[in-house]
């Protein structure tokens, strides 16, 4: 089970989450060509290894997540809020040997 | 002769013999011991054959001790609380216990199944991939029937579980598998250092393989040790032994599903408390401490009862004072022989022989030699002679030279040991071959999981300690204790024989001997180049059984690398899987089943709908009303009062499951824009909009109407299936398209609940109750809003209408609920005011032509629904772009129709499909039929539906094809809006 | 009929309401009471005014803590966003107040009625939570005076541990109400659990 | 040796010594007409209809591992032809009649077994969308039953109609739906392509794609680098990976299902169920043992392998609908990657480079396509044209609005 510790409420687990899928593509704007936005809708890189993702911690703080996970591992690189907040984060203590996330 | 048993031996073991235990095999009424299991009691009873194998039904006994036992398999207990496949050897003993012995016709001694084994010669592996082919239809009628019916070992209880099953979640510092040396000793290392720590083990004891054997510890019995250490452990605020307690599987990120057999060893669970239990362990660090199972040798009869693990024979004897046989010959590859030898011996219960497949002399066994047991040495076993039980051994030299057959009764057999990985492999790390030890030990180098003590092949039990001890320290200073680092145990050759074969070809030497999988199987597989190891267990089945190969994979590994021509780690392991013994359905679903498989969620008004003996219906995890009978009425005859009350005079309609949100801040108004197709900067305080959202690849998301509260301040309503949706899906657009958004969002769904009143004397029953608020249409018009208060309750009364009457939808808090509705109850009585429920609900928008999940279902574009005008040109909106594409390359696509039989007495029904004529096909489907009622109002069956072409056919006679019931009905298509379509009463 | 809106979506169960106890006994026991509605205000800041606003209210600013205020006990749920418990009689004044305050700084929304408040208090208190809630409530880990927006079993609830007894709190939607206390009543079988009203 | 009750007789008393390899244990060759990257079920199909149906016998399957080790190996064998959409329902109707004569076919009891498949509806609502689809497969010829409560309750009388939380109201029928023997399916195609001369190459990983010019000239591999005039993809979960070998970018995402099998009971249970409001489906294998499934774990994923949740959310699905399977346990569950795309349909297409074809995209239901996938993707591959069976499963279609969204839950494979 993928635990993730969410920055504002600490290690969670996935239960508590709805995975929203690829954070790398951005909406394009309105003007943008069409290829953009099928782009945009429909392509994925799907990386095997590291592969950068939101997770909307719903059963939680409600943010939306970005994390940094391998699909193969599934080890958990770093989580950092999508909208950034001025608010201070969960006690950030350094990761101790073994802990995955 | 003691009453516990002919073959219970007159002193020692760790069973209560004061403490009687009744219980019945196969029928028959026996007796054990406390302390006993079914395995230990029926072999103190002399009961030996317990089942009939898998595909040869040949006679099976136990083999082993614990969940390795590949063969002593029953079903236990009655009714519905039967369960099949039950090793004899995991049950502990309790009053009342009744266990059958499975696939055996008629009876386990006369089994006539049994003439498998002269079929055997055709029933090679994968053989019936060659045959069963003709002629084709046999298969499912004839073949496959027989195939079923002789497959599966026992029967599933044929009614629905009557016990309970719990969750609990756990979190630790340190998780230590398996309660012996090596696990007790680092747990308490671990808990010294400062860590928290839990220990699980498998076993009903603590002590692992110590609790077999009679052994010291720094010069006192072992036991003293175990207790000691087991009691440190427990009685520390952060330490816990659970016993009875298997670690299933590892997952990611360190989480170990364990089962708690709570209640398996009482005839039924205490009060309160669950059959068993599945502990949800998250441990920042594991270590394993699973220890090592013995492994039998291959040769042919190896299978019958009466052939014994060597360390089963001794655990028989030392724990539960049991002699598995009279006259026992012993066959080993290393020391572990002559240590059973021992401990029989000792227990005056005769060795008739060892044979060691060693050329040379070890300690232990010059010792036992020198206490008169014969051993020959550079023996193999050949095949165990006898009928349905063991009378004697047919031995060879290593070099094939024949020795003398041997009379005995029972067959303890040493073929070496299998360190447990299993739990290291879950995640995907192959273990790896050590010459010196014969066995596959753990690779896994993991930062937060290690092994220790036998289960990394490090046998000595002194040496298990330290190892444990190293792990516990090292696990501790992994999660932050201050502590420093021991040095791990090595591990020491094993003094064995590479043997894991007799001699012979292999047509009765049983590999896996639940899923009877023989020596010759694994040869004829790599013949037929099924050689990977994979296809070997695909092709034969090897380690397929419930057992998962604990006893057989090894040796089948060895047959295979043999028949290669390559050594063992080339052939290498196939993958073990959670769970690491079978695990109850039950106990994995938990509290989730029957109605609570999901939780159910009430409106504020279901207890007044409870008085009006409303019939519920599930939405999604919501219970609302269906309808409310009157009488006998059954649905239909309800459903049409209901509707007709709403279109003649009012009715009353629980709608608070409707998503609601409520929206504050300067860029509110913006962000709608962005959501929704249409434009709302304009909309006034005090006014409530329709809206549409589109995904964004341009498909219809959801709809609603939206209402301004304050120039900063917006409260929406979505259907109830996207409440969550929705609410994710503006988080998703302010906090990830648009974080500079100035935007906050509150659920506002229980805190207002909502009632509907529909008809046209709705405005003179609300004006009845409202306190002292016009509700006129200059008032409060259509789309109007009103902050007012009913009876003193705080209420938000809206001027929308699905139904298409003259409609409110009133919102007033939660705990308001009774009193709005009795209010509403005692001033209706004077309009005929009647609830409706979502049956009347759905007859009243299809009337009205108002879309629904139905025709909103995913692969609806807002254009298909007639919706297209809304879509604002001049901004940006979610699935603008994708929608407007779409529309000019997918060429004619099917919109919103309504439908209605040309002869008004036909049915119509959703599902149907639109087709010209009666011989069109799936590719002419012109569109289909998605919502369909029987109109109190149009006086006969009508229908919304999508057609390509859409309106333009208005007038039209198509058919609605509904094969499934070979119907086919002359539909005209026509306006969706059946009443009132100029939306005069709405309005009025 | 009274003119006042029911208090709990358990009101058709009558129960009676806990005996008062010494502490020392009560402690020992596991006990579930039904505080039915609460004063439960939602606090949100505007974009780059938590602090402020924090400063304003007095409220906390660490994730998962908790604060007596004037206005009652505020706890964090996220950034930027806390929840307020006052009593049930207060809550219309306070909300009042609060929206005057919070000009320019943040929103507050009235959502007394959309929580249920159910206690856990005694001995067993952790051993019958842990049977829904995922997170570690091992003292090191949760303390009194400690919150957490998470879930018991799939119900999403505010818990709040508000002394060391231990006494947890659990606010959760008014629609799931009746479910959970089914569940935890069931839960806290095994520990004998007592059922009250407030 | 051609199978048969009469080679096993023989060979029973022959100490079984002359069954040959089932496959020629094949080396790589230089050069061949077409390679075929992947020896799971679509790609040994792919061989054996090259080589039957258009003669293309100088070919090879290149596989990474042991053939059938990818998920033709692991799926829970549910073959069925029930889709509504017609670019759906042609083309698996194709198969299911591929499904029905492929032991002699193939020589090789593959164990089709048409026992049926019950799609469970517990609304009228979802009864009428279910109804939609059963009308649609009735107009395109195919069997299709729509059975009211009791109609359940005589296939399958251990589901629960007294007490579940979303209560059976009937159910959807294929009758010729059913399962099959998923390892033998890779064996049997292997064997029969084997025998007309196709290289099964294991143990050989495709880690390059050349390209000259726009067109294809062959592939790099873990045994060396291997000329070939045609490529063609059957790599199911690892799509992407190897695509991106080739440059092309995918409306694709893997992500991992689980699966699960109970240990081995007497006949329980005759057809195949699934109840999706519970995300939960189960057949019973041959071999005793209750096979079941849900859906995906629902994040991007190439582990073999599934966690907790889902695992805990199919069980109790299959308590909320089987409550006797309560007492029955589980013995063994495991993962495999899918290759999901954006819309839930395939593709079987040629790509933008010339000589470069794609067979992908099956999502979790492409065991049941496997014959008709090879069969077209033959064609495909042979004619360097689309059969019109898969002309709709156009890798383009994404860039131009056509999308075959029979799901309707949009470009979000984890929404359930
Ligand atoms: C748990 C589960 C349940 C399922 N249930 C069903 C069901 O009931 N019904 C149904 O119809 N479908 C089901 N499916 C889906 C079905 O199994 C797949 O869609 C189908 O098997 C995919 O096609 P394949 O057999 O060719 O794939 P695979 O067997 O995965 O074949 C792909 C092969 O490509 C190989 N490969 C990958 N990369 C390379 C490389 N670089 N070089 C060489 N070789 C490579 C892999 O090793 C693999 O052997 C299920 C899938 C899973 C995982
Ligand atoms: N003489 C030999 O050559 C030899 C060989 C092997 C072991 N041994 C002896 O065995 C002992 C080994 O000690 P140890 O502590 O390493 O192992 P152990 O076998 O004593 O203890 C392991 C325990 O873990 C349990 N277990 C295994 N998997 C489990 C799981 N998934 N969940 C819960 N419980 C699980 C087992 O049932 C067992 O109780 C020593 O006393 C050693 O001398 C001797
Ligand atoms: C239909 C089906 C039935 C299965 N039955 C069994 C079984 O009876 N015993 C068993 O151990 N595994 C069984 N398996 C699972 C396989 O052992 C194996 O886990 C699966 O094929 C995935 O391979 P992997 O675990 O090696 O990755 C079955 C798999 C499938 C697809
Ligand atoms: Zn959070």
């Amino acid at each position: 089970m993928h635990y993730i510790k969410c920055p504002w409420c600490g290690l969670r687990p996935e239960s508590e989450f709805q995975y929203q899928g690829d954070a790398t593509k951005k909406r394009p704007d309105d003007d943008a060509p069409i290829e953009a936005f099928t782009d945009y809708v429909y392509f994925r890189d799907n990386p095997k290894g590291r592969h950068t993702e939101f997770w909307h911690h719903t059963g939680g703080c409600r943010q939306y997540l970005v994390v940094e996970r391998n699909t193969k591992t599934h080890e958990i690189a770093s989580v950092r809020y999508a909208k950034p907040h001025e608010a201070k984060p969960h006690e950030a203590e350094p990761p101790k040997e073994g802990e995955t996330s | 002769m003691s009453a516990q048993g002919s073959y219970r031996l007159g002193a020692g073991g760790a069973i209560d013999r004061a403490a009687s235990v009744a219980f019945k095999f196969d029928g028959k009424a026996l007796t054990g011991c406390k302390g006993d299991t079914l395995a230990s009691a029926l072999l103190a009873n002399n009961v030996r054959l317990i089942g009939r194998s898998f595909k040869y039904h040949r006679p099976r006994g136990v083999m082993a001790l614990g969940s390795m036992e590949p063969n002593g398999l029953v079903e236990v207990r009655e009714g519905a609380r039967r369960e099949p496949n039950i090793p004899a050897t995991t049950v502990e003993l309790f009053d009342g216990l009744v266990a059958q012995s499975q696939n055996r016709f008629p009876s386990l001694r006369y089994d006539l199944m049994a003439v498998n084994q002269l079929a055997s010669p055709f029933l090679s592996a994968g053989f019936y991939y060659k045959t069963f082919m003709w002629p084709a239809s046999f298969w499912e009628s004839v073949y496959e029937k027989a195939i079923r019916k002789a497959a599966g070992l026992g029967r599933a209880a044929g009614d629905p579980d009557p016990d309970g099953y719990d969750h609990v979640h756990m979190h630790t510092d340190v998780l230590v598998v398996g309660a012996g040396p090596t696990g007790l000793s680092a747990a308490d290392a671990a808990l010294s250092a400062g860590a928290r720590v839990l220990v699980v083990d498998e076993n009903a004891h603590v002590g692992g393989a110590l609790a077999y054997e009679r052994e010291d510890i720094d010069g006192a019995p072992a036991s003293a040790f175990v207790d000691a250490a087991t009691q440190r452990i427990d009685s520390h605020d952060n330490g816990d032994v659970l016993t009875r307690t298997t670690a299933l599987g590892v997952y990611d990120h360190n989480l170990v599903v364990a089962l708690e057999r709570v209640s398996d060893h009482e005839l039924t669970p205490g009060a309160g408390k669950p059959r068993q239990r599945l502990r949800l362990i998250r441990a920042k660090q594991i270590v394993l401490a699973a220890g090592a199972l013995e492994r039998p040798l291959t040769f042919a009869n190896n299978d019958k009862p009466g052939v014994m693990l060597s360390s089963a024979v001794r655990g028989y004897v030392n724990r539960y004072a049991v002699a598995p046989g009279r006259r026992i010959a012993i066959v080993t590859t290393n020391d572990d022989g002559y240590r059973t030898a021992r401990d029989l011996i000792d227990q005056n219960v005769e060795v008739s022989l060892i044979a060691d497949a060693r050329d040379h002399a070890s300690a232990v066994s010059s010792e036992i030699e020198g206490r008169g047991v014969p051993v020959l040495r550079n023996t193999l076993p050949q095949k165990v002679l006898g009928g349905v039980e063991t009378e004697g051994l047919a031995l060879q030299t290593k070099d094939g030279a024949p020795v003398a057959d041997h009379r005995c009764d029972t067959v303890a057999v040493a073929g070496g040991f299998n360190p447990c990985v299993h739990l290291t492999s879950h995640l995907g790390a192959a273990p790896y071959w050590r010459e010196d030890l014969l066995a596959f030990v753990p690779d896994i180098d993991d930062k937060s999981l290690q092994t220790a003590g036998a289960c990394r092949g490090v046998y000595d039990t002194r040496a298990c300690l330290d190892d444990g001890a190293a792990a516990g320290v090292e696990a501790a200073r992994r999660v932050g204790c201050d502590v420093v680092s021991r040095s791990k145990s090595s591990t020491v050759a094993l003094d064995a024989a590479n043997v894991f074969e007799g001699p012979g070809d292999g047509k009765k030497s049983f590999v896996d001997f639940q899923n009877d999988v023989t020596a010759a199987d694994v040869r004829l597989s790599a013949q037929e180049g099924y050689e990977a190891v994979e296809h070997l267990k695909r092709y034969t089945t090897l380690g397929m059984a419930t057992d998962q190969g604990k006893t057989s994979n090894i040796n089948g590994l060895a047959v295979l690398a043999a028949a290669r021509n390559v050594p063992i780690d080339v052939v290498g392991t196939t993958r073990f899987r959670p769970p690491y013994t079978p695990a109850a359905i039950g106990a994995y679903a938990g509290h989730h089943r029957g109605k609570e498989f999901q939780p159910i969620r009430r409106t504020a008004f279901h207890r007044c709908h409870e008085e009006e003996s409303a019939v519920f219906v599930e939405a999604g995890q919501w219970l609302r009303p269906r309808f409310y009978p009157q009488g006998n009425e059954d649905v239909f005859a309800a459903l049409k009062r209901e509707a007709a009350a709403v279109r003649t005079s009012v009715g009353v309609c629980d709608v608070s499951t409707l998503g609601k949100i409520e929206i504050f801040g300067p860029d509110a108004a913006a962000l709608l824009n962005k959501v929704y197709i249409n434009a709302w900067s304009k909309l006034a305080v005090g006014k409530a909009r329709y809206g549409v959202m589109l995904r964004d690849d341009g498909y219809m998301f959801d709809d609603g109407t939206t209402s301004r509260l304050a120039e900063d301040h917006f409260f929406l309503t979505c259907t109830t299936a996207n409440a969550a949706r929705v609410l994710a899906h503006l988080e998703h657009t302010s906090q990830v398209l648009y974080p500079d958004y100035d935007v906050n969002f509150v659920s506002a769904t229980e805190q207002w609940c909502g009632l509907a009143l529909a008809g046209p004397k709705s405005r003179a029953l609300l004006a009845d109750i409202v306190d002292g608020f016009d509700v006129s249409n200059e008032n409060l018009p259509f789309m109007g809003i009103a902050e007012t208060t009913i009876g003193g309750a705080p209420a938000r009364i809206f001027r929308i209408s699905f139904s298409g009457e003259l409609a409110y939808e009133i919102n007033v808090p939660w705990g308001w609920a009774d009193h709005l509705w009795r209010k509403l109850r005692a001033a209706g009585e004077a309009y005929d005011l009647t609830p409706y429920g979502s049956e009347a609900l759905a007859v009243l928008r299809i009337e009205k032509g108002h879309i629904a999940g139905p025709e909103i279902d995913g692969r609806t574009m807002a254009s298909d629904a007639g919706l297209g005008g809304m879509m604002s040109k001049k901004k940006d909106f979610i699935g603008k772009r994708m929608a407007l594409h779409r529309a000019e390359t997918s060429g004619e696509r099917p919109s919103l129709v309504g439908v209605k039989p040309v002869n008004t007495s036909e049915r119509l029904r959703g599902g149907a499909h639109l087709v010209a004529s009666r011989e069109d096909g799936l590719k002419d489907s012109l569109g289909w039929v998605s919502s369909v009622t029987d109109s109190p109002n149009v006086g006969s069956w009508i229908g919304l539906g999508f057609l390509k072409g859409g309106m333009e056919q208005n007038g039209r006679t198509i058919y609605a094809s509904y094969p499934l019931k070979d119907e086919f009905v002359e539909v005209e298509l026509c306006n969706p809006c059946f009443v009132d379509p100029e939306g005069e009463r709405l309005r009025g | 009929m009274a003119d006042t809106p029911s208090h709990s979506p358990l009101s058709h169960i009558k129960m009676a309401p806990a005996p008062q106890k010494p502490a020392s006994e009560a402690a020992k026991e596991l006990s579930l009471v039904d505080y039915g509605r609460v004063g439960f205000l939602y606090v949100m800041a505007r974009s780059g005014q938590a602090e402020a606003l924090a400063d304003a209210l007095g409220f906390p600013t660490a994730p998962n803590s908790t604060k007596q205020t004037s206005d009652g006990v505020a706890m964090t749920t996220a950034p930027g966003e806390w929840a307020l418990i006052a009593g049930a009689a207060d809550v219309d004044s306070v909300f009042a107040s609060l929206r005057e305050r919070l000009a320019g700084l943040g929103y507050v929304s009235d959502q007394s009625h959309s929580r249920v408040k159910f206690r856990i208090a005694g001995g067993n208190a952790r051993a019958l939570l842990v049977k829904g809630v995922p997170i570690d409530l091992h003292p090191r880990e949760f303390g009194a005076g400690h919150c957490a927006q998470t879930g018991y079993g799939d119900i999403g609830v505010l818990l709040h541990q508000v002394d060391d007894a231990p006494t947890f709190d659990l606010f959760c939607y008014s629609g799931f109400g009746e479910t959970l206390w089914n569940r935890l009543q069931h839960d806290g079988l095994e520990y004998d659990v007592a059922c009250h009203g407030a | 040796m051609k199978y048969s009750a009469w080679s096993i007789f023989k060979e029973g008393l022959n100490r079984q010594r002359n069954w040959p390899r089932a496959w020629r244990d094949a080396k790589p060759k230089q050069s061949y007409d077409a390679i075929v990257i992947g020896g799971g079920g679509h790609g040994l199909a792919t061989a054996y209809y090259l080589a039957k149906n258009h003669q293309l016998t100088n070919i090879a399957v290149l596989e990474r591992g042991w053939i059938g080790g990818g998920n033709v190996g692991r799926n829970t064998t549910i073959i069925r032809s029930n889709y509504m959409f017609p670019e759906n329902e042609y083309f698996y109707e194709h198969s299911m009649k591929l499904w029905e004569t492929l032991e002699q076919e193939l020589n090789f009891n593959v164990m089709v077994s048409q026992r049926g498949v019950l799609n469970l509806y517990h609304s009228d609502a979802q009864r009428d969308v279910f109804s939609r689809r059963g009308n649609a497969m009735r107009l395109a010829g195919v069997d299709a039953e729509i059975l009211d409560a009791d109609g359940v309750r005589q296939k399958a009388p251990m589901l629960d109609f007294e007490n579940a939380r979303f209560p059976i109201e009937g159910g959807l029928f294929q009758p010729r739906g059913g399962t099959v023997r998923h390892d033998a399916v890779a064996w049997g195609y292997a064997r029969a392509a084997s025998a007309l001369g196709v290289d099964i190459i294991q143990n050989c990983e495709v880690t390059g794609i050349k390209i000259d010019g726009g067109a294809v000239v062959g592939v790099e591999t873990t045994l060396g680098s291997i000329r070939a005039d045609k490529v063609a993809m059957a790599v199911a979960g690892h799509t992407s990976e190897v695509a991106r070998m080739a440059g092309l970018d995918l409306p694709i995402e893997s992500h991992v299902l689980q699966a699960f099998v109970s240990e081995g009971i007497k006949p329980l249970l005759d057809t195949v169920v699934t109840f999706g409001a519970g995300h939960f489906y189960i057949s019973q294998s041959d071999k005793g043992g209750m096979v079941f499934g849900g859906d995906l774990d629902g994040y991007n994923s190439y582990a073999q392998r599934g966690n907790f949740p889902m695992m805990h959310h199919v069980m109790a699905g299959g308590m909320a609908i089987m409550p006797t399977l309560g007492r029955l346990r589980l013995l063994r569950h495991w993962g495999g990657v899918m290759d999901m795309t954006m819309d839930g349909a395939p593709i079987i297409s040629k790509t933008e480079i010339d000589g470069l074809y794609l067979n992908g995209g099956w999502c979790y239901g492409g065991f049941k396509a496997t014959p008709a996938s090879g069969w077209c993707f033959a064609h495909t591959i042979a004619n360097d044209s689309p059969h019109e069976l898969n002309a709709a499963f156009k890798v383009d279609r994404f860039k131009i609005g056509q999308v075959i969204d029979e799901r309707g839950v949009g470009p979000n494979p984890w929404i359930q």
